[in-house]
């Protein structure tokens, strides 16, 4: 991936005016806040499907200096009730290079990175080394269990949403030394036949417009809390959000936490930070 | 005899008799494993194998919650079930 | 405003594509629900800023046939942040001329009428009328009370979200004989120094995005069932939706039904209705 | 006295005494109305009138709920307080 040099900040009348609203609310912590979005933050979005577009849109008008688009898919036009950044003239198009022209058409200040490549248990630990955090937007159990375990060794915040039907789940793995990982929650991959997916059981273009925007959210809110910039906490470690879209229904729920023992991915990050510490000076 | 709410998300209640979301019963059992049992016998009218594989155990990918709790903090399959305990089977979505 | 002929819907290779979606999701309402939201179904939106944008996004996706936007503002660069539609490139120019493109980019097949002027208690009758359903997605009190009074008259549903800061409000006001409108629950308007707004207290971006989208997935559901397609029912009649976004809590709480004694408007038309009852044939 | 949980919601939480969304009090009175009065000479820390102009009811643009139902289903400011009751005040939003 490219560096990002870091930008000079200038609060000049246009990124006042931009932010303005934002800034104004209680508890965002004002210019330095918005100063340490544009120039220290980086998120990486991982999907940029029906999660991933909503989540890039709210996360590149809220400021975040860097943003890297992961993705190998190309725009169909199936995707476009959902995936609300593409127009009809996308399709075929890259899903990177067409969700980096509408970011950068909405906020020209943001820099993105495309990463137009699946995401593999190879590579994924070098694409999300350079970020704070990370939205799993994928689409698949697969990619999910990958984006996870890159996450743990990596040690980068997991903001992991779902949708399929009228259904969605929201999730922040992976935070502090406690909260748990996918893979701690969920230890093994269901069997292919109980995975279900947008494409074989179709999904109400809402349901991920929602989850996403909430992604985009907590991000935000962890990214903050990281940088120390803001009073607003990330509130979904350690808890499962559910949406039930029949019925207009959310609801939060407990999860465990990280299993340090028996998690096939935190037991040996978990027995390599053992052994590093028992060493001899 | 227990009395307990059952919930199923995430794409289960299909595979429910009814697709219906929410039931309560009276079940003949004492632990959770043993109403996982009952619940794959007497609840489910399909594709039993997308909710519990083998006895007492659901399969990969659904989260049990015990009292908007993850079962893993209450004993897992151990767990004494108490009357009107809520008790909700959720599959992990994956799509995006 | 321009008469929307009935589209003639030939569900030939490109829809099937592009709804195929959320045509398979389970109690659609399959190919027939998809035309009949086509050639059938008309949603105004009221206000094009951070709840309109989202939710035009979505309605056009899903194909609704007729989408109207009402807003006499022009685009600032302030609004970018959270009105998603928008780009650089739009600053200043009619918000429902820039939505308009937006959405028919994405949907070319939606018909849009702009309705480019403020919703007074004397025009808003008359544009709401060829509508099936009324989106509030207005900035302040005195446009909701007018947007309001005119559903209860024209006895349209009236889909209303709100946000400032983190918190947002959602409810579908006016919906069958004992679903109260906002002036039942709200029978007076708070105070000028009591109406908080976006521009005086800041709002985050993903907020009123949040709502947007869940007031287009209510509208949805609300379109569908008036004209009898789908299986869904709009869940939130008498209820209303609070999102606290600092501690990612959502809650519904019962609202009274409808005051046909001491609601100021509901008491006029229920009146009339009585009186046109009681008149001899 | 009464044990009753209060809820700020919409905005209502910045003119609390430090800002607090939610407050467990022991109050004095008997009725909701009364509980409102109490409230604003109480737990108000500024700009009173945005909760209450007068006594013992709320401004206009503020819902009041007890055990998430709207006051107005429970007789409003005569309604009896329960020990453990749920007291919510929620200013309605307007912007977008
Ligand atoms: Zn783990
Ligand atoms: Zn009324």
């Amino acid at each position: 991936m490219t560096e990002h040099p870091p930008v000079l900040f200038c609060p000049d009348r246009e990124s006042v005016e931009r932010y303005s609203r934002q800034m104004l609310v209680q508890g965002f912590g004002g210019p330095r806040a918005q100063q340490v979005l544009q120039q220290q933050v980086r998120v990486l979005i991982v999907g940029c499907g029906g999660l991933g577009c909503p989540a890039a849109l709210y996360l590149a008008g809220a400021g975040v200096g860097c943003i890297g688009l992961a993705d190998a898919d190309r725009v169909q036009r199936s995707n476009l009730h959902r995936q609300v950044a593409f127009t009809d003239a996308d399709v075929s198009a890259a899903k990177v290079t067409a969700l980096r022209a509408a970011l950068q058409a909405r906020n020209p200040r943001v820099h993105i990175t495309e990463h137009d490549v699946m995401v593999s248990a190879d590579s994924a630990r070098d694409i999300l080394r350079p970020y704070d955090v990370v939205l799993d937007c994928t689409d698949n159990a697969a990619a999910r269990y990958t984006v996870n375990d890159a996450c743990v060794w990596e040690r980068k915040p997991l903001v992991s949403a779902a949708a399929v039907g009228l259904d969605g789940q929201l999730a922040v793995y992976n935070h502090g030394r406690d909260g748990p990982c996918y893979r701690c929650v969920f230890p093994v991959c269901p069997p292919p036949e109980c995975q279900g997916s947008c494409d074989a059981d179709g999904v109400l273009g809402m349901v991920p417009g929602v989850l996403g925007v909430l992604q985009a959210l907590e991000a935000l809110k962890l990214v903050m809390e990281m940088r120390g910039v803001g009073k607003w906490r990330c509130s979904l470690t350690g808890r499962l959000l559910l949406f039930d879209g029949r019925h207009l229904e959310f609801r939060t729920v407990q999860l465990r936490p990280r299993q340090r023992h028996s998690c096939a991915v935190c037991r040996q990050v978990y027995d390599e930070e053992e052994a590093t510490r028992a060493l001899p000076l | 005899m227990v009395q307990v709410k059952l919930e199923f998300g995430g794409g289960l209640d299909a595979i429910v008799a009814d697709r219906t979301k929410r039931l309560q019963v009276d079940a003949p059992v004492r632990t959770l494993g043993e109403l996982i049992t009952w619940v794959r016998r007497n609840c489910i009218r399909e594709k039993h194998d997308m909710f519990a594989v083998s006895e007492a155990t659901v399969r990969p990918g659904v989260l049990v919650l015990v009292n908007e709790v993850d079962w893993e903090l209450e004993g897992t399959t151990r767990y004494e079930l108490q009357p009107g305990d809520h008790v909700a089977f959720i599959s992990t979505l994956h799509g995006g």
